[in-house]
């Protein structure tokens, strides 16, 4: 490898060519701002479009200043990133942005989060010097998303994520000059649009142009309401970025915490969504079998390969994109909503207490999560089966509003029947966790035989898309992984096609599945912190004395008491449900 | 950008299907693709980019994004008679603004606007190269050359009766 | 059209083709070259100047000669029609009266290749004529 | 073959277009048809002869008498008078502006006088429809000459030691940037010409593309030889119909000749060129945002590297120039590296065409050689100033130049100078501006159209350009502080150091420019609150003078807004709360009883 030897702030540095003056700072501790650098490094998105011209250094012999993210090293390269030239440009740049950005900072829903504000603390701003006309649009209030582009600073990272990570497309800059915005089509609501929910357009939004709906004063509101019975669940990956929001390390894992939290929130009853997965996997898990079986016997008429119908985001792109192949995926309901219908059947009936009475509460790493749960399919008589859906971010908030320490909290379980789980439902949240989840009880109905090793290393990993075979006792079954719209595209077009070899596809929306959800706490852009969700999700599995959604001894009740078996007609009312084709026409043809 | 909307008939979405074809329905000839459809609807409203985006498999906020990018599209249909004021910098040191004002004020509307009645619509246009006839003015394909604000009266004298 | 499959084919083709605008050029640099004007006025297209003109532009060209031959209103000389003037490079202009093919002829072999001085120059204090 | 005696070149430009010259060549064949003239009269279109100030143009062939501002009902009169008669039509005679004196012909007049016309050596020459008229121009021998007896490397070689440097604003050196691109490896390789000339008062792209599209073609298929590409495309405005058109017939004629296409001249070698359209984005003119805009995104630029050689149209090594670079190429292999050379100051060689317009008496078209002054330029080929009025400054290198003055007037004009004078070549527009003029609201201007042609993406250019602009705006409205001077200097000098593309880079320079130069205007505006061209409207008042006035109503009459009140032969009195300013009253007054204070 060829290595470039430079100097930095009158220091020495060695990197490898191809290498840019961003990362070769970087190497030296030199911390250059910037405002639209994105660096995914272990999903390959690399977004440095040179836009916002805060990372600019001098570089001698250059006649203008050059952005250190978009600029390679050169052989003997002389590089300043604080001299006057550089400081007074950075700030006078940050000026400009700032002078055409609302201050309504202190109640802004990114106060505290903000990449901007974060600057002008860093920087010492304290007046703008360049006032002048001020952009200003319409707010897009979506059920799951929110656009203040008043707000936008013209990153670019959303339309990174919506169209070259995702293939949503839903999102391009328009106009030009100081109208340029990026917007829907149109600029149309997103709410018109083919907009998925995926939130990762809000995962990396620097500023609060792009935040998720707040649900946090519903809930507040059902909890001080006496005459309503608080329920909650919360989703797997939660627990992996919980603890970030309260200054603890990536990966650190706050099952316990979360838990304890919950209750002196005062959620009348603390669930765990995972009980759910297990669930899922058992109707999922079924219907695979099933599928598999009758194709293994000869019945053309077929669809397989079968894919995952678990993620919101997921559901949402197929309905738009693929209205054609509507029978593709399972018909299995997500996690939330078999918890939000389970909770409102059978666990109300034990509770004797109304569904109209209760609420349902699921926290998510998720902002399409949402937008699920607003839909009409998942409603009795007009009463929701998941009330309301708070992110990971909003609980946060939440618990530091109801003067929580949450770090100095007691270990806490979940309550029962809803809370106890295995560790086939703790991995739905990191790719592949779905699939092998499915993997550990399928192969057991399957071959009637006992799974020796649960851990299917083969299924795990960071690649976008990912194919692994598994033995099942002398049938080898094919599987397919996906994270990412872009890449869940491509397995699309091969079914379509007819040359996928797949039995079974898992897909999750967001990079590196919920881990990465729309709704977790904010990377900023760092992908080493979704690597150490990941890890601390596969921890928490481990760590369970049940690893097999099957044997979960609640689960086994709930069929006993109250569903019957797997696929039943009971499950299929309250746990399945049916997709619809909603590509998007606007034209009336005379 | 504002827009006025088009209800298409079927030959219409034949039509950009068959201007689609003609480019392999290549998604790198959106330009061309839409150069096309406005020759032939006179402007690109919002219906008509759609059926572009599906004929070349591209999402529509990519074809509108590309739309408000050049100013030689547009969501509006124009005038009968499309007045265009050249606003280069020749035409600006011999007195352009005033007669594009002077315009403005005779038709009551603003730059980029049809007056009520569909007849006359104003636009700036950059530098159309004949500097030497400055200030220019063209009406349609018709141009006009050092006109001056008491001109005005007599081009739109012109087009009075039809 | 034929395709054009060498470069010797595209030289011969401009060979054919230069005359097409040689006078163009030619009159875009009239220096060092033979400037002829032949008076075209009434009196002079009725005593013959058009075959004059006509002559020297075949003969001049057949006879290798770089000039440029124009047509100009009436000098003045109407008694001696038809007139031209011929400017050789470097020198001043000369106007002969009376000419003929014939004359012309002579113009060209000895005023023009040789600088000798014809019978029938118009000695004149005239001015020129643009 | 007619051996034609007369030619009467008629331009077909764009400009003298508008002006009905096709109406008139029809005439004038009618009229020599009619007068029996056909086998002695030849009637040509041909390409812009760059006087347009005075078009429609005809000039006729051997004698060179120009004819300016010729209506089409002047044909019977030109052919029965010059082209029968030998006798000029004086009053279609172009009357030099300071003797008040008809000239002859094109020879005598200041206009050409000294230039060299190297670029637009075809235009006004030949039929630019009419391949055969290129072909006897020495058209495709430059081609012919480098298919066959050179290498790539040796054409290469030609074009660099021509000196010749990129003529569309950046003023690279020609043949070094074709040797960087022959020496990347691609699939692929294109060569693009950069027609989409946005830059509001330069024409010269236009000029050669409608009147000798041939030379673009040829010395693309020479760029393509000698870099390995064998496709060609040309980025040309969807606004040039005219050129456009051409263009398209000078393609089909190549390919019908084989100029174009499979094995050109026997060579092995193969060629095609395609049009692409722009859509109205002047930043496309920028090399990465034009082939994004080819690709069919938004023409946004990007960083560069990687340079459009590396990775251009499609991802592929991709050479860029601009239609006056390629206009250049065959005459160099023609004439050779050295007579080139020659030409020219020592780092900028050849010439440059410049388009001449604002208060200037002959707007239009010229090639001087570098290293002419702006005074010959200004005043001997431009004749002066309109009117006789006061020369103030010229602005070169149109959006992102600057505003020169008095004292840049024996500057010798090539890229280096320019820049050293804080403004640049540009693509050549060069607007000259008088005492009327004020510089204030000159830098506004040109700052409204950065605002308006700015892509947004990066944000010195997005918002630092309005900001500028409205600092400017404050100015002219009499609002501006002493401080707001500072603001323009630091903004204009960061977005110069930070932006992203060569737009931005070069935005503020009028700014910065008209700050050097014109110092004090700024500050009458902002202390005094003077405008001294009186061009800013809240800036000046417009008053009856009461002594003048002898109430004839003339101003009452004519205002738009009638804010002007007084009976017949009383004393008139304007209404300023009302008023406009549109000047109206003043111009309308035969007794000088209207001033400006």
């Amino acid at each position: 490898m060829e290595l470039i030897k430079l100097t930095i702030d009158n220091r020495a540095v060695e990197v490898e060519k191809g290498t840019t003056v961003f990362h070769a700072a970087k190497k030296l501790g030199i911390e250059i701002p910037t405002l639209c650098y994105m660096n995914l490094a272990d999903l390959n998105i690399e977004h440095k479009p040179g836009g916002c011209r805060v990372c600019v250094v001098e570089v001698e012999g250059r006649r203008n200043l050059a952005p250190s993210c978009a600029t390679e090293c050169n052989e003997g390269m002389v590089v300043k990133t604080n001299s006057m030239r550089v400081l007074n440009s950075r700030r006078t740049v940050l000026e400009l942005i700032l002078s055409d950005h609302p201050f309504d900072c202190l109640i802004c829903a990114k106060s505290g989060y903000c990449d901007l504000q974060n600057m002008a603390i860093k920087m010492g701003v304290r007046s703008i010097p360049y006032q002048g006309e001020k952009s200003t649009y319409k707010p897009d209030f979506s059920p799951a998303i929110i656009r203040e582009m008043d707000k936008c600073i013209m990153c670019r990272r959303c339309e990174t994520m919506c169209n070259d990570f995702q293939t949503v497309g839903v999102l391009s800059g328009i106009n030009r000059g100081f109208e340029a915005v990026v917007a829907p089509a149109f600029e149309r609501d997103l709410d018109h649009s083919e907009c998925t929910y995926c939130g990762q357009c809000v995962a990396v939004c620097p500023t609060g142009a792009l935040t998720e709906v707040d649900h946090t004063p519903q809930v507040i509101r059902a909890l001080a309401d006496p005459t309503k019975t608080v329920v909650v669940q919360t989703a797997p990956a939660v627990r992996a970025a919980l603890g970030e929001e309260f200054g603890l390390e990536p990966g650190t894992l706050v099952t316990g915490k979360l838990a304890a939290a919950l209750r002196r929130l005062g959620f009348d009853y603390v669930f765990d969504t995972d009980f759910a997965a297990d669930l899922t996997i058992m109707e999922e898990g079924s219907e695979l079998l099933d599928r598999l079986g009758r194709f293994l016997g000869g019945d053309k008429s077929v669809k397989l390969p079968m894919l995952t119908s678990c993620c919101p985001g997921w559901v949402n792109f197929f309905e738009y994109n693929f209205p054609d192949m509507l029978d593709v995926p399972s018909t299995a309901r997500s996690p939330q909503q078999m918890f939000g219908s389970i909770a409102k059947s059978y666990f109300a009936d034990k509770i004797a207490v109304d569904r109209k009475e209760m609420v349902v509460v699921s926290i998510m790493p998720c902002v399409a999560k949402k937008f699920e749960a607003s839909r009409e399919e998942f409603k009795v008589d007009g009463n929701p089966d998941v009330d309301f859906s708070i992110s990971t971010r909003e609980l946060a908030a939440l618990i530091k509003g109801a003067n929580i320490d949450f770090n100095t909290l007691p270990d806490e379980d979940f309550d029962k029947p809803l809370g106890e789980s295995t560790g086939a439902g703790v991995i739905f949240g990191v790719t592949g966790g779905v699939i092998e989840a499915a993997v550990r009880t399928a192969y057991e109905l399957h071959t009637k035989k006992t799974l020796e090793k649960v851990d299917f290393k083969q299924l795990r990993g960071l690649e976008g898309i990912r194919s692994a075979s598994v033995d099942f006792d002398g049938v080898e079954i094919k599987i397919g992984i996906a994270h990412g719209l872009g890449n869940a595209r491509k397995l699309l077009e091969d079914i379509k096609a007819g040359k996928s070899e797949f039995h079974a596809i898992e897909i999750m929306a967001c990079p590196s599945g919920c881990i990465g959800g729309g709704g977790q706490p904010l990377h900023h852009g760092d992908s080493s912190i979704l690597k150490a969700r990941s890890k601390a999700i596969y921890t928490e599995d481990e760590l369970k004395v049940l690893r097999k959604s099957h044997e979960n001894p609640y689960i086994i009740k709930l069929y006993d008491e109250f569903l019957g078996k797997p696929m039943s007609e009971k499950a299929h009312h309250l746990l399945h449900t049916h997709y619809f084709a909603r590509k998007l026409k606007h034209i009336d043809i005379d | 950008m504002t827009s006025v909307k088009l209800k298409l008939k079927e030959n219409d979405v034949k039509k950009i299907q068959e201007i689609c074809k003609s480019f392999n329905n290549e998604p790198g000839e959106l330009i061309n693709v839409l150069h096309k459809t406005q020759e032939y609807f006179g402007y690109l409203p919002a219906e008509v980019q759609e059926e572009v985006a599906e004929g070349l498999g591209i999402s529509v906020a990519k074809v509108y994004g590309v739309v408000t990018f050049y100013s030689f599209f547009t969501m509006l249909p124009k005038g009968r008679y499309p007045i265009s004021v050249c606003t280069g910098t020749a035409c600006y040191v011999r007195g352009a603004e005033k007669v594009l004002d002077e315009f403005k004020r005779i038709l009551k509307v603003a730059v980029g606007e049809t007056t009520p009645d569909g007849k006359y619509s104003i636009t700036c246009l950059r530098c159309v190269g004949a500097c030497g006839l400055a200030p220019v003015v063209m009406v349609g394909d018709k141009t006009y050359g050092r006109v001056t604000t008491d001109g005005v009266k007599d081009i739109l004298k012109e087009y009075e009766n039809e | 059209m034929t395709k054009i499959k060498s470069l010797a084919d595209l030289r011969n083709m401009k060979a054919d083709l230069q005359s097409k605008i040689a006078l163009r050029e030619k009159s875009d640099n009239p220096e060092g070259r033979v400037q002829i004007k032949v008076a075209m006025a009434t009196c002079g297209i009725a005593s013959g100047a058009k075959e004059v003109m006509e002559f020297l532009v075949e003969e001049l060209d057949k006879r290798n000669i770089d000039a440029i031959v124009s047509q100009t209103g009436c000098m003045g000389y109407c008694y001696a029609e038809p007139t031209i003037e011929v400017t050789l490079p470097n020198q001043e202009p000369v106007v002969f009266g009376y000419v003929d093919s014939k004359k012309a002829d002579d113009i060209i072999e000895k005023y023009i290749k040789t600088g000798e001085l014809l019978e029938g120059i118009i000695p004149v204090n005239y001015e020129k004529i643009d | 073959m007619a051996k034609f005696k007369t030619h009467m070149l008629v331009c077909g430009g764009t400009g003298c277009r508008a002006s009905a010259s096709d109406v008139l060549y029809e005439n004038l064949k009618k009229e020599v048809k009619e007068k029996g003239l056909e086998n002695d009269v030849q009637v040509v279109t041909t390409g812009c002869f760059g006087f347009c100030e005075q078009g429609p143009i005809v000039k006729m062939i051997p004698d060179n008498t120009f004819y300016v501002g010729v209506q089409p009902k002047d044909a019977a009169d030109i052919v029965a008078e010059h082209a029968l008669k030998g006798r000029k039509v004086d009053r279609l005679l172009y009357k030099d502006p300071v003797k008040k004196e008809h000239v002859p012909d094109s020879k005598h007049m200041g206009f050409y006088k000294k230039q060299i016309r190297i670029a637009l050596r075809n235009c006004g020459l030949i039929d630019p429809e009419n391949v055969n008229e290129y072909l006897a121009a020495d058209g495709y021998e430059a081609l012919g000459k480098v298919l066959l007896e050179m290498t790539p490397e040796e054409a290469i070689q030609i074009v660099i030691d021509s000196g010749l440097r990129g003529r569309g604003g950046g003023g690279f050196p020609t043949g070094v940037k074709w040797k960087i691109a022959q020496g990347v490896k691609g699939a692929q390789k294109y060569v693009v010409c950069n027609a989409d000339e946005g830059d509001p008062g330069a024409f010269m792209d236009r000029s050669i593309l409608e009147g000798d599209p041939h030379t673009v073609l040829e010395a693309m298929a020479i760029n393509g030889y000698c870099i390995g590409a064998t496709k060609g495309l040309i980025y040309i405005r969807a606004e040039y119909p005219l050129a456009i058109h051409r263009l398209k017939v000078a393609i089909a004629q190549a390919r019908e000749y084989g100029l174009l296409g499979e094995d050109i001249l026997g060579s092995g070698y193969n060629f095609d060129i395609e049009l692409r359209y722009g859509a109205g984005a002047f930043v496309c003119g920028e090399e990465t945002a034009l082939i994004h805009s080819m690709e069919g995104h938004r023409g946004e630029p990007t960083f560069k590297p990687p340079f459009p050689a590396e990775s251009g149209y499609l991802g592929m090594p991709t050479n860029v120039n601009n239609v006056e670079t390629y206009a250049n190429i065959p005459v160099i292999f023609n004439k050779g590296a050295k007579w080139f050379a020659s030409i020219g100051t020592e780092k900028s060689k050849g010439t440059k065409v410049f388009a001449l317009a604002g208060k200037i008496n002959n707007v239009g078209l010229i090639e001087v050689p570098m290293g002419i002054t702006l005074r010959e330029v200004i005043f001997e080929i431009g004749g002066g100033i309109k009117g006789g009025k006061k020369f103030k400054a010229v602005q070169t290198g149109g959006p992102s130049g600057g505003c020169l003055t008095e004292k840049h007037l024996d500057t010798p004009i090539d890229y280096d100078n320019l820049i050293a004078s804080g403004s640049m070549m540009g693509s050549g527009g060069m607007i000259v501006m008088d005492e009327d003029d004020c510089m204030v609201s000159v830098a506004k201007f040109y700052l409204d159209f950065t605002v308006e042609e700015s892509c947004g993406k990066c944000s010195p250019c997005r918002i630092g350009n309005k900001r500028l602009y409205e600092i400017l705006e404050k100015i002219t409205k009499g609002h501006g502080a002493m401080d707001d001077l500072d603001k323009l200097r630091n903004l204009s000098n960061v977005i110069k150091d930070t932006s992203l593309c060569g737009l931005g880079q070069t935005s503020p320079n009028p700014v910065l420019s008209t700050l050097d130069n014109f110092y004090d205007e700024y500050l009458a505006h902002i202390t005094e609150g003077k405008c001294f061209a009186s061009q800013c409207k809240d800036l000046i008042k417009y008053e009856i003078i009461p002594e003048n006035c002898v109430g004839c109503t003339a101003c009452a009459r004519n205002c738009p807004v009638n804010c002007i009140s007084g009976e017949r032969k009383q004393i008139h009195l304007i209404d300023q709360s009302l008023c406009i300013k549109c000047g109206a009253c003043m111009e309308k007054c035969k007794f000088n009883a209207v001033t400006i204070i």
